[in-house]
C-alpha cells in the first residue's frame, strides 16, 4: 500500500530563486532530494560562434553579456589574453584602472550574490541593502564609462578613456561607506542562529572534492583550497598589492559565505592601494590600429567574482576575427558541483546552494 | 429589537474594519518593510500611497480568475472561501472594548461572551488549515502539493503547542471566555504576560508559525516553493488567501492582547497612580496593543531568514511543546498549591 | 419551534453528507463530505446547549483527525484495481453486513431508551445548564466516569505505541 | 608579477618556428610612457629577436608555416619550443613513462602545449594527474578547435592546473569525425560537463562518458554548431524573414521525424 513513490520536481525554467533560467529537475523522497539533473542551455546565444565571426574589438561587447554582473571583469580578461597573444604592453595606469574596475566589479557582483543568497533563505532585507550599495559602485561605472550593467570598458592595450576628474575620491569615499555597510550584513546574517543553522553543514565539500568537481573561486576556496589566480598568476596589477586570500575550513555554505563576505574586505583593501597609488601615464599601450593577432593560440585566465574566467582564443593570423574563441566559464564549471551538493538535503537546501554558487545564467549558457 | 438588531450592526461594523483593517495591514506591511529597507514603499496612490490598498484591491478584483485545466474545479473554487470564513468569523468572541455609551444605551464591544470563547478561537482556527490543504491538493501542481503539506504538517504541530500554552492561561484565569479572561486580569491587577510569560513567548512562536510568517513561512516560500499553496491562484482568489492571512495575523494578535497584555485594560491595572490613563478608552488600549503585536510580525520578517521545515518541525516537537507541558504542569501544582 | 426546524435541517444535511461521503469516487470529496458532516454535527451540540462539546468537536474531528485522513488520502494512491483473487463484492458484502448490524444496534438503543421512565433522562439533562458545561463536563469525567476515561486514554496509549512500532519496525 | 607588460614581445612575422636567436630579457618595445614597469623575471621570458615589433603594420604578411597561401588553415600553428628554454620536467618524464605519447611540444606566449595520440588519451591523462612532478588534479577547461580540411579534424584541448605545483599545461589531441575517443571524466570528474559541451559542439565521439548527452543545444537538436561548416543561416533566420517558409520546413522536418 505505501510504496515508496518518488516525486519528480521541475524546478525551473521558471523559478523565482533559480537566478534566471536554470532548470534542476529534483527526484523527491518527501523533501529529500535522491538525485538531481541540472539542465542549462535556456539562454545559450552561441557567444563563442558568434565571435568567430566579428572582429577582435567587437568581442569585447559580446564579453559583457556573459557574466552581466561582473561585465567589465569579463572584458579585462578578453583583453588581456589577446593582448597576451599579440604581445603588446599595457601601461601602468590602465592596469591599475582595471585592477580598481575588477575588484569594484568583485564587490557589485558580490554584493548580488548576497542580496540573492539571502533572499533565498528568507532573509529579505540584506537583498535590499546589498542592491544599495551595489547601486553606488554601478554610478561608479556610469560615470567611468556611461554605463551600468553592460560596460564596454575594456580596450584591447588599455582603457577607452582616462578617468574622469575626482573619481577617485569617489572611489575612496565608497570604501569608507562600503566598510561600514558591511559590518552592517554582518549583523543582519553572520551570527544570526537561523542563519548559522540553515547554512552550516549544508553541500559540504572537502579540499580534494572540491578540485576534483573542478570548483573555483569562493566555492573552491570555502573548501579550504588556497587558489586564487589573483596571487598564483597575477595579472592587472595586482602584484604591486598586499591583499590576502581568505580560505573556509569547513567546506559548506557558511564557510562559502564567510569567504566571499571576507572577499568584500580584502577587494576594499586593494581598492584603497590602487586608488592611492595610481600613476600617472597614458592609458592605452602601442596598439596597431588593425587589431590581428599573429597566428598562434593561448589560453589565459583571471579570478572572475565566480572564480576562473579562462579565454582560451585560437588566431589564424589572417583574418580579423578569431579562429577559435572559447571561454572557460566559472559559474558553468561550478554549477556542475550542484548535483554532488544537493544529494541528500531538502528541496530548501537546493536554493541555498544554487546561491551559495554564484552561477550566473548568462555565463553559464553564453 | 436588540437581540437582532445590535448584534448584526455589530457583526457589520467588525467585519467591514476588519476587512478594511487587513487591506491596511497589508499597505502597513509594505510600508514598515520599505522602511526597514531604506525605501519609501508605496509612493503613488494617494499621498503617500494611502490609497494602495484599494488600487490593490480593484485590480485583483478585475484580474482573470484562471482555474487550471486539470484542478479539481470544487474544491479549487471551495479552498479560498474555507481559509477566510474561519479566519472572519473568529471576530465573534474578541472582546474590542468593555462597554461603551452610545445614544443613551449601553452597548458592550464585542459580538458575543460565549464561555467557551478561547476554545472556539481555537477550533475555527483549526479549521483554516484545510483552505491550505485544499488549494495545495485542488492545483493538482506540484508546488502547491509539497506546500500544503508542509502547512498542514506545520499547522497541526504548532497548534498542539500554542494549544497547551492556552490551556495554562486558562488555569490562571479559570475561565475560557474572553471577557472573563480580561476580566481576571484586572481583578490580578496583573497582565497575565507578567504571570505567563514563558507561555506568551511559546505563543507568540507558534503564533508566528500559525499563521505562516516569516520566519516560518514555508508553506508561501516563494525562493523554494514558486509561491507555495497559492501559486496556481490569481485574482480574488488569491486575494482571499492574502486577506486570510493577515486576517489571521490581526486574530493571533488580538488573541495575544487579550489573553497576555490585558485586552482592553490600561497598563498596571493594579497600580491606582496610573489611573490617569483612564482617560483614554478601552478599545484604544486595544487597539495599540494589537498594532504593537501586528508591527512585531513585520519586523521580523524584516529581520530574519526562513527556517528549514524539518527544523521548523524540531523547533515545534523538540522545544515548544515540552516547554508549553512543563509550562502547564508549574502552573498547575502552582494553582493547586495556592488553592 | 424555530428549535425544531434547525434540529431537522442540521439532520437532514447530516444524512445527506454522510451518504455523500460513503457514495463519492473521488476519496478526497469523499474526506471533505466527512468534515462538513462533522461541523453539522458540532452545530447540533451547540443547539443542544452543549458549546463545549461542539468546539471540542470541531476541534478534535475537523481540525485534527479529518486533516490526517486528508494526509494519507493525498499521499497514498487509492487508485489501485482490486487484485486478480480478490473478490471485488466481498468489501461491499461486508459494508452491507456492518450496516444492517448498526441499524440493529440503533434500533435496540432507540427501543431501550424509550423503555427509560422520563423522570431519568429529564435528570440527566438538568446536568447541562445551558450557560456552560465545561466544568461539568469535565466534573463528570473525572468522578462518574473516571474508569471509562482511564480505560480510554490507555487505549488511546496503547493505540498510539502500536503505530509507532508499525511505522518504525527497526527502532 | 606576470603581466602583459612582461610577456615576451613575440615577433608574428617570424612566429612559427620560433627561431630562438639569444635568449634575451624582453624588450618592452610597447612600453611607451609607463614608468618602471615591474621588473621583468628574465627567466621566464622567452626568446625573442630585438628587432620584433609587435603585430604592427603588415599583420597578414607572414603566414603561418602550415598555410603558406591564403587559404583556410588547416592546423594551428604550434610552434617548438626555443632551444635554450628547459622543457618542463613532466613532459620529459611523461616521456619516458608511456612511449610515444608525447608528438609534439610546443611553447607559445608562456603556455606549454603537448600534442598527444588521441588512442592513449586516458593513459596520459592518468599519468599528468598522479606522477609527483606533473600532478595535474584539476583539469580547467576541455574544448575543441575545428580545422576542417585537415583528417583529424578535431584539436581536443584540455587546459591544465596543479593545485599543487601551480603550474600548467595544455594537452592537445588530434581526432577525426566519429572516431572514438576515450572520456577523460574518470580521472577528472570536472571533464565531465566540459566533454558534453565538446560532444554537443562538435560532435567529437566520447566513449565511456557516464552521461553523454547535449548540454546547451536542445536534445532534439540536429548538427553540431561550432563545426566550421555548420551553416551560419538556417531555419533561425529563415523565421524572422519568412515565418512561412519556415513552418514549411518545420513541417517536413517533423514529418520526416514520424518517419
Amino acid at each position: 500500500m505505501f510504496d515508496t513513490n518518488e516525486l519528480v520536481l521541475n524546478m525551473g525554467p521558471q523559478h523565482p530563486s533559480t537566478h534566471g533560467v536554470l532548470r534542476v529537475v529534483l527526484r523527491l523522497d518527501g523533501e529529500k532530494v535522491v538525485d538531481a539533473d541540472v539542465v542549462i542551455g535556456y539562454l545559450h546565444r552561441g557567444i563563442e560562434k558568434l565571435s568567430e565571426n566579428r572582429n577582435w574589438t567587437q568581442i569585447i561587447l559580446l564579453t559583457d553579456r556573459m557574466d552581466y554582473v561582473a561585465a567589465a571583469t569579463n572584458n579585462v580578461g578578453y583583453c588581456e589574453t589577446v593582448e597576451k597573444l599579440m604581445a603588446i604592453e599595457v601601461p601602468r595606469r590602465a592596469r591599475y584602472v582595471r585592477t580598481i574596475l575588477c575588484e569594484l566589479q568583485r564587490i557589485a557582483s558580490h554584493c548580488l550574490w548576497l542580496g540573492t543568497h539571502a533572499m533565498d533563505i528568507g532573509a529579505m532585507t540584506v537583498f535590499l541593502y546589498a542592491f544599495r550599495e551595489r547601486e553606488l559602485i554601478l554610478d561608479l561605472f556610469e560615470e567611468f564609462c556611461g554605463a551600468r550593467l553592460t560596460y564596454n570598458s575594456m580596450r584591447i592595450g588599455g582603457l577607452p578613456q582616462d578617468l574622469p576628474p575626482g573619481w577617485d575620491k569617489k572611489v575612496l569615499e565608497f570604501c569608507r561607506i562600503m566598510d561600514g555597510k558591511l559590518d552592517e550584513y554582518e549583523e543582519l546574517l553572520t551570527h544570526n542562529r537561523i542563519w548559522l543553522e540553515r547554512t552550516k553543514g549544508i553541500g559540504t565539500l572537502t579540499a580534494a572534492e572540491a578540485v576534483d568537481l573542478g570548483l573555483t573561486g569562493p566555492p573552491l576556496r570555502g573548501s579550504g583550497v588556497p587558489r586564487d589566480i589573483r596571487k598564483d598568476e597575477p595579472y592587472a596589477a595586482y602584484d604591486e598589492f598586499t591583499f590576502d586570500i581568505p580560505i573556509g575550513t569547513a567546506g559548506d555554505t557558511y564557510d562559502r559565505y564567510l569567504v566571499r563576505l571576507e572577499e568584500f574586505r580584502q577587494s576594499l583593501r586593494i581598492i584603497r592601494q590602487a586608488t592611492e597609488g595610481i600613476p600617472e601615464g597614458p592609458i592605452v599601450g602601442k596598439v596597431p590600429r588593425l587589431i590581428k593577432p599573429p597566428a598562434g593560440e593561448t589560453y589565459h585566465a583571471i579570478e572572475s567574482p565566480k572564480g576562473e574566467l579562462g579565454y582560451f582564443i585560437v588566431s589564424d593570423g589572417k583574418s580579423t576575427n578569431p579562429y577559435r574563441f572559447r571561454v572557460r566559464p566559472p559559474s558553468f564549471c561550478n554549477l556542475q558541483g550542484l548535483r554532488r551538493m544537493v544529494k541528500g538535503h531538502l528541496v530548501a537546501d537546493v536554493v541555498a546552494l544554487i546561491g551559495s554558487l554564484d552561477v550566473v545564467l548568462g555565463e553559464v549558457d553564453r | 429589537m436588540d437581540l437582532f438588531v445590535i448584534p448584526l450592526l455589530k457583526i457589520l461594523i467588525v467585519l467591514n474594519a476588519t476587512l478594511v483593517g487587513v487591506t491596511y495591514m497589508v499597505l502597513l506591511e509594505r510600508k514598515v518593510i520599505a522602511w526597514a529597507q531604506s525605501r519609501l514603499g508605496p509612493m503613488r496612490v494617494g499621498p503617500y500611497g494611502i490609497l494602495q490598498p484599494i488600487a490593490d484591491a480593484v485590480k485583483l478584483m478585475l484580474k482573470e480568475d484562471i482555474t487550471p485545466a486539470r484542478a479539481d474545479r470544487w474544491v479549487f473554487t471551495a479552498a479560498p472561501i474555507i481559509a477566510m470564513v474561519p479566519a472572519l468569523i473568529v471576530y465573534a468572541v474578541i472582546p474590542f472594548g468593555d462597554k461603551a455609551t452610545l445614544f443613551g444605551r449601553e452597548i458592550t464591544l464585542y459580538i458575543t461572551d460565549i464561555n467557551v470563547g478561547l476554545l472556539y478561537i481555537v477550533s475555527v482556527a483549526s479549521v483554516g488549515v484545510y483552505g491550505i490543504i485544499l488549494a495545495g491538493y485542488a492545483s493538482n501542481s506540484k508546488y502547491p502539493l509539497l506546500a500544503s503539506l508542509r502547512a498542514s504538517a506545520q499547522l497541526i504541530s504548532y497548534e498542539v503547542a500554542v494549544t497547551l500554552t492556552l490551556v495554562s492561561v486558562i488555569l490562571v484565569a479559570g475561565s475560557l471566555s474572553m471577557v472573563q479572561i480580561v476580566r481576571a486580569q484586572e481583578s490580578a491587577g496583573w497582565w497575565f504576560v507578567f504571570v505567563q510569560p514563558l507561555a506568551f513567548a511559546i505563543f507568540f512562536i507558534g503564533g508566528l508559525a500559525e499563521t505562516n510568517r516569516a520566519p516560518f513561512d514555508m508553506p508561501e516560500a516563494e525562493q523554494e516553493l514558486t509561491g507555495g499553496f497559492h501559486t496556481e491562484y490569481s485574482g480574488m482568489r488569491f486575494a482571499l488567501f492574502f486577506l486570510a492571512e493577515y486576517a489571521n495575523m490581526i486574530v493571533v494578535s488580538s488573541v495575544a492582547t487579550t489573553l497576555f497584555l490585558g485586552g482592553w485594560l490600561r497598563p498596571f491595572p493594579g497600580v491606582s497612580a496610573l489611573s490617569f490613563l483612564d482617560i483614554i478608552p478601552g478599545w484604544t488600549w486595544f487597539l495599540v496593543k494589537s498594532f504593537v503585536f501586528l508591527y512585531i510580525f513585520i519586523w521580523v520578517r524584516a529581520t530574519l531568514p526562513r527556517y528549514r521545515y524539518d527544523q521548523l518541525m524540531r523547533i515545534g516537537w523538540k522545544v515548544l511543546i515540552p516547554l508549553a507541558i512543563v509550562n502547564l504542569v508549574v502552573t498547575g501544582i502552582i494553582k493547586v498549591m495556592l488553592l | 419551534m424555530g428549535e425544531a426546524i434547525a434540529f431537522y435541517t442540521l439532520s437532514f444535511f447530516i444524512l445527506v453528507f454522510a451518504v455523500l461521503v460513503v457514495t463519492t469516487k473521488d476519496t478526497v470529496h469523499s474526506v471533505l463530505f466527512l468534515v462538513l458532516d462533522f461541523l453539522f454535527v458540532a452545530a447540533l451540540y451547540a443547539l443542544l446547549g452543549a458549546p463545549f462539546l461542539a468546539a471540542i468537536q470541531v476541534l478534535v474531528y475537523a481540525g485534527g483527525i479529518v486533516v490526517l485522513y486528508l494526509f494519507v488520502v493525498m499521499l497514498v494512491n487509492l487508485k489501485r484495481p482490486p487484485e486478480a483473487h480478490e473478490d471485488p463484492h466481498r468489501r461491499t458484502r461486508f459494508g452491507y453486513a456492518l450496516s444492517v448490524a448498526v441499524l440493529v444496534e440503533l434500533g435496540v438503543v432507540a427501543a431501550y431508551s424509550h423503555a427509560i421512565p422520563a423522570p431519568v433522562l429529564a435528570g440527566a439533562r438538568s446536568v447541562i445548564p445551558v450557560s456552560g458545561n465545561t466544568e461539568e463536563v469535565g466534573w463528570l469525567l473525572y468522578t462518574s466516569y473516571l474508569i471509562p476515561f482511564e480505560i480510554a486514554s490507555m487505549l488511546l496509549l496503547v493505540a498510539m505505541i502500536g503505530a509507532i512500532v508499525l511505522a518504525k519496525r527497526e527502532l | 608579477m606576470a603581466d602583459d607588460s612582461e610577456k615576451p614581445p613575440l615577433p608574428p612575422a617570424v612566429a612559427p618556428g620560433m627561431p630562438a636567436e639569444g635568449a634575451g630579457t624582453a624588450v618592452p618595445s610597447a612600453a611607451t610612457g609607463a614608468e618602471a614597469a615591474p621588473a621583468s623575471p628574465a627567466a621566464k621570458a622567452a626568446p625573442a629577436p630585438a628587432a620584433a615589433k609587435p603585430a604592427a603594420a603588415k599583420p597578414a604578411a607572414g603566414g603561418p608555416e602550415h598555410a603558406p597561401k591564403a587559404a583556410a588553415p588547416t592546423g594551428p600553428t604550434e610552434p617548438a619550443p626555443p632551444v635554450d628554454l628547459p622543457v618542463p620536467a613532466f613532459i620529459a618524464s611523461l616521456q619516458s613513462a608511456i612511449s610515444g605519447s608525447v608528438i609534439h611540444v610546443s611553447y607559445w606566449v608562456g603556455d606549454w602545449t603537448i600534442v598527444v595520440p588521441a588512442s592513449q588519451l586516458l593513459e596520459i591523462a592518468r599519468h599528468l594527474r598522479e606522477a609527483a612532478d606533473a600532478a595535474f588534479d584539476f583539469c580547467s577547461d576541455v574544448t575543441a578547435t575545428d580545422w576542417p580540411p585537415r583528417a583529424e579534424r578535431f584539436d581536443l584541448v584540455y587546459c591544465l592546473y596543479s593545485t599543487r605545483h601551480r603550474h600548467r599545461v595544455r594537452v592537445k589531441a588530434r581526432v577525426a569525425d566519429q572516431q572514438p575517443v576515450a572520456s577523460v571524466t574518470p580521472v577528472w570528474p570536472s571533464a565531465n560537463w566540459l566533454e558534453r559541451e565538446v560532444f554537443d559542439m562538435f560532435g567529437v565521439n566520447f566513449t565511456g562518458h557516464p552521461d553523454r548527452r547535449r548540454i546547451l543545444m536542445p536534445e532534439d537538436w540536429q548538427g553540431y554548431p561550432q563545426r566550421k561548416d555548420y551553416p551560419l543561416e538556417g531555419p533561425g533566420e529563415l523565421l524572422m524573414e519568412n515565418p512561412l517558409d519556415w513552418l514549411k520546413l518545420r513541417q517536413a522536418r517533423e514529418e520526416s521525424d514520424i518517419e
